[in-house]
């Protein structure tokens, strides 16, 4: 089909046989409303699936799946697609079996079942989770080829929860004194026990104790019953099946936290306490997995953007690597942690293009190239790899990663 | 009581006070000033026997890593180098840190199965892998924090307000950005992206040697 | 468990073994990143999913089923459980079979293809669709008892699609001469081919053809590859599988908005072209499939509102039928033709409860009771039951469908 | 041709000029002014034998509906009644629309089988069965629109602005808003809430009649 103007297909000389013999789902049944009580893609969309990259990881059960973004449009990632980052696997743990403890400097330590949870005021928030490692690969070169495996590992759903704040407020705050050295450990129920510190001004702002997802319970391998929300922060911080909160005077520096998560620079010395992720965005389409297969003439370029310092205000699109921009339009104004689509309405005659998107948040970040960001930071930081992307157009429209001068 | 002094408070009286004793059974996280740790003692020599039953079929006898799972030793004096190797002795700011992993999310597949002794017989093994130790030394709560980390003064406070921030909260560039574009480097060189559950398969053992070279890491 | 204070149960003795002994799940592992590439949602959930009523139709390729609305909260409706209605089953129609025609009074009648859809710029909304039938059941008394049998034909997703006003131009609204008595008649391609007409100035207005729902390809069961979406109007003009837009100078009077979507009145004369869906809103927890089982004490009423007049500006909570109203509060402020979730934060110690919720909406109407829309409407107007639902909360905490004086 | 033209107005070029053929098969909606039909004609002596061997299964011999398909013929004079019979003969107002439905949706299964001299004599029985035709009755696209419908003035267009949205948009009542409250229908009377799929299934017959009474309708 490239190659073809809309004009010329325009001119089909013979009707269409789809449109002038009649179809069988024309004239007989399709499914009735007992077939699926819950319902899954149709047949036809078995390709827009969460994909693991197996050499990644020595096993699957601590490893890592891509959402599959490439195929996906709107904002709202839906759960059965939505990437899963497990270090001992996704565990079954029902509501009956639950149990939060709230413990540390807090006037009285307290437990509550997942029933009592469901008791306290709730909130609704639509959020990204990004893990700090997405794009992580990309960092010494171009190296997977596809935008659900350079960037992927990030979803965005409408969360109902708990202000962890009230949750703290239960237990009372007045054993800890001044808040403002203070820190909350949060830790998962799963064999990994996965335990991360957060700052108490962040555990007192924004964090949600979460147990809806898109209106319905947290699936199984994001958390089910309850798992933690922090707000524009990397993923490895919400931690899923959460079982306990403790209130501390230090950070636990736990290994989630030194021996990973923790980025290290040229010279050998490391960043700690890296949370926010910043400003990124990524074309989604066209893409290595999402080629241009329509031929000449219109052509809809779009993408997702998104930062953890808050809203996304304006979205660059360039063609030429970098060249020229020129300014995309955002679906609906950007908000707070949350992804927003963009789309660059536009034309494409078979010309080879270097597709770039560069965001920019209400702090007036912008997205860095990946040079700027190996400037300051080397190679070897793994995480929060946030630089601009290239896709290479081909005159075929096909499209590949690359990195360009 | 809770429900009285509670609801004063402007608290909705939920959940019911922790016990000491359940307290005791969840809240054994591990501080690097040793907050949290048992009394108890192992050494090297058990804690040879206890790696080698337990923890080498992933790790290496030597704690040096089997195929793609962790090693936890070595990589002395790597980090600055072009593919730094990060184990327990080479990177690790604190020894707490591996007490409490060890003793909470270890052995994969079999966590929180040691005993107190057995945990810090094996640190003390992990410790001696790497060099740190002698092979007669026993780790106790007494002396833990006695053992010096080498990485112990290799972090910093994430800096990029400092670092990065200000010099990339500028206006952008919208035209003649650049004086020219090359492509430097292209995905199809390394080929590691699984295309469908076939060639991911077929192709593995080539993928895992060429995609060391590039680095590829999730954490 | 209804009975105990929340104090008393705070004053457990004995330990509880969930925390004290090391749970399984604790120890090994759970499902890898590659157990389900497409992820349903978790065992233990397997009651929150569509329902149909079997004795409503002859059979269940021209029926209906309910969302799960009582197990849900938030405001998205995730598509797996998303409600259906079929006049002929749902069909399966791959994109490359699917065509969409628009003739009529257009200056070139067009063919498009579903890649041609996606060239066209595109727009975002989160829009409720309600079936204009959704509480028809309800006109002659209490009937069906649960929020998913008397609320349960709505949902409320983020629609990706094109303006059905730029598809008009692209065909040209030249031929059509002058556009305020024009008619657009949306067709589609199962075998009941559901044909509805609509007025020119809504087609121009906010109407969608979408692809995408909450991200991913509208499902089977919602019109994939493509449907209509019409905000704020009854569900049947939201036709799945469109293949046919015809500009006209008239409505067609199609046996859908003649037989069926026509209103009878107490006279036996009927109302036509009963488009708005007017506002309303339901308590969805508790009721009577979401009973109170925690309890005394602490109790959040939360439920849903909307209005396809526009946004939500208040919603109104009675807990005695109707005589004292407390303002609830919205999770976020009303957004036009989208679904509002509002929460009571209370306290309950075992009395009966009337449970009313009162729906506002930004051009100050105000939900009204069953009997003032009896009164103008008598009992057989079948659609647009609107009227506030009563659910009688016993003293334990069990709530039934009922009607008051 | 399209594309210059197009793109000249602000348009994309997108899609392609449908063929005559092709509009011609999809575009066969009938107007209540007759706009759509084809020359043709059916007589009720054909339709009841059509009728009945492709209808009635569902519909009845005489239209009448069986179980809980929908009735074609009747319920004339029952619009304001308690319990209105909606049928094409009680209540459609234009003829088109028979003739659209049968000839687009009709036969349930087999749609789009029927030839357009099949569908006037099927709309002409179903006219014969609701007594408003002869039996000798021979429907065409001449004489379509002399055949009155007895409910053709029984529409009003939505009124809704001014029978209800000017009385409801006042400030509501919040306190004092009744004397007294008293529950006057439970559901639990009528019992016909499905629970799971075994009580549903033993429950069925009886609950479908005393459904009835209470009016289940979906449409
Ligand atoms: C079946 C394989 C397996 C066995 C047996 C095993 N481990 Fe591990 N170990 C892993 C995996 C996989 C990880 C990484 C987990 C993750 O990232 O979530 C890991 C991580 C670690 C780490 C952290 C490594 C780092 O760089 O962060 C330490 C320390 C460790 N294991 C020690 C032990 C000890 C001690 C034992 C025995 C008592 C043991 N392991 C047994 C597979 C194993
Ligand atoms: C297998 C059962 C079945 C057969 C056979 C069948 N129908 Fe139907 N008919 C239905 C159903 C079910 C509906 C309602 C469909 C809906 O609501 O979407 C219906 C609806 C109708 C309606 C509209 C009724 C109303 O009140 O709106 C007409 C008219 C009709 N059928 C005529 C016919 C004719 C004429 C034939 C034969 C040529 C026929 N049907 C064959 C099941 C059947
Ligand atoms: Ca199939
Ligand atoms: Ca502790
Ligand atoms: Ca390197
Ligand atoms: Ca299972
Ligand atoms: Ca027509
Ligand atoms: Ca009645
Ligand atoms: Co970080
Ligand atoms: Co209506």
């Amino acid at each position: 089909a490239a190659g073809l103007t809309a004009g010329a297909a325009a001119r089909a000389g013979t009707p269409d046989p789809l449109i002038t013999e009649i179809q069988p789902w024309a004239q007989v049944f399709g499914d009735g409303v007992d077939a699926t009580p819950y319902g899954l893609p149709i047949e036809y969309e078995s390709d827009v699936i969460r994909r693991n990259v197996e050499w990644l990881t020595a096993d699957t059960t601590s490893s890592i799946n891509f959402t599959p973004i490439h195929a996906l449009d709107g904002t709202i990632t839906p759960q059965g697609c939505a990437f899963e980052r497990h270090h001992s696997g996704a565990i079954e743990l029902r509501k009956q079996d639950y149990r939060l403890m709230v413990n540390g400097l807090v006037d009285t330590p307290l437990v509550f079942t997942y029933d009592d949870l469901e008791r306290f005021p709730r909130e609704n928030h639509v959020y990204f989770c990004e893990c700090a490692a997405n794009t992580g690969m990309e960092w010494a070169g171009a190296q997977l080829n596809g935008a659900q495996f350079t960037h992927g590992m990030i979803h965005n759903m409408e969360y109902t929860g708990v202000s962890l704040r009230t949750i703290l407020n239960e237990a009372g705050l007045g054993a800890a004194g001044d808040l403002a050295d203070k820190w909350v450990y949060v830790e998962g129920a799963d064999a990994s026990s996965n335990g991360r510190s957060i700052p108490m001004e962040k555990a007192l702002d924004d964090v949600l104790v979460a147990f809806k997802a898109n209106g319905e319970a947290l699936r199984k391998e994001h958390g089910y019953p309850v798992r933690l929300v922090v707000p524009g922060w990397e993923g490895n911080l919400w931690v899923k099946w959460l079982r306990r909160i403790e209130v501390m005077d230090g950070p636990v520096e736990s290994r989630e936290e030194t021996s990973k998560y923790t980025d290290t620079l040229e010279d050998g010395t490391s960043r700690k306490w890296t949370w926010v992720m910043d400003a990124k965005s990524v074309i989604t389409s066209p893409s290595p997995q999402a080629p241009i297969t329509h031929g000449h003439g219109s052509l809809v370029i779009t993408g997702l953007a998104w930062s953890g310092h808050g809203a996304i205000t304006r979205v660059d699109v360039s063609k030429d690597g970098g060249v020229t921009w020129e300014t995309a339009r955002l679906a609906k104004p950007g908000e707070k942690m949350a992804l927003t689509r963009f789309y660059l309405d536009t034309e494409w005659n078979g010309e080879e293009m270097l597709l770039q998107a560069r965001a920019m948040d209400e702090t007036g970040y912008v997205q860095p190239t990946k040079d700027q960001l190996r400037e300051v930071r080397g190679e070897n930081s793994i995480y929060h790899n946030n630089c601009i992307q290239t896709w290479h157009v081909m005159p075929n429209g096909e499209a590949e990663n690359v990195e360009v001068s | 009581v809770l429900t009285t002094e509670a609801l004063a408070n402007g608290k909705l009286g939920l959940g019911r006070e922790a016990l000491p004793e359940e307290i005791a059974a969840w809240d054994v996280d591990i501080r690097p000033d040793g907050q949290g740790l048992p009394v108890g003692s192992g050494s090297v020599a058990d804690g040879e026997m206890l790696f080698s039953d337990n923890c080498a079929a992933c790790h290496g006898e030597f704690a040096e890593g089997v195929d793609n799972w962790p090693e936890l030793a070595g990589g002395e004096g790597t980090l600055a180098d072009e593919d730094p190797v990060k184990t327990v002795g080479s990177y690790w700011p604190y020894l707490s840190t591996a007490w409490d992993y060890v003793h909470r999310s270890m052995p994969y597949g079999s966590a929180q199965t040691l005993t107190d002794d057995e945990v810090y017989a094996i640190v003390a093994y992990i410790l001696y892998s790497n060099f740190l130790v002698e092979d007669d030394f026993v780790l106790s709560n007494e002396n833990f924090l006695d053992v010096e980390m080498p990485n112990a003064d290799g972090f910093i406070i994430d800096d990029r307000a400092e670092a990065e921030y200000a010099q990339w909260r500028t206006e952008p560039c919208m035209s003649d950005c650049k004086d020219s574009v090359e492509i430097t480097m292209r995905a199809s060189v390394l080929n590691v992206t699984p295309e469908d559950e076939a060639s991911a398969d077929t192709g593995e053992a080539e993928v895992v040697q060429v995609a060391a070279a590039a680095e590829p890491a999730v954490d």
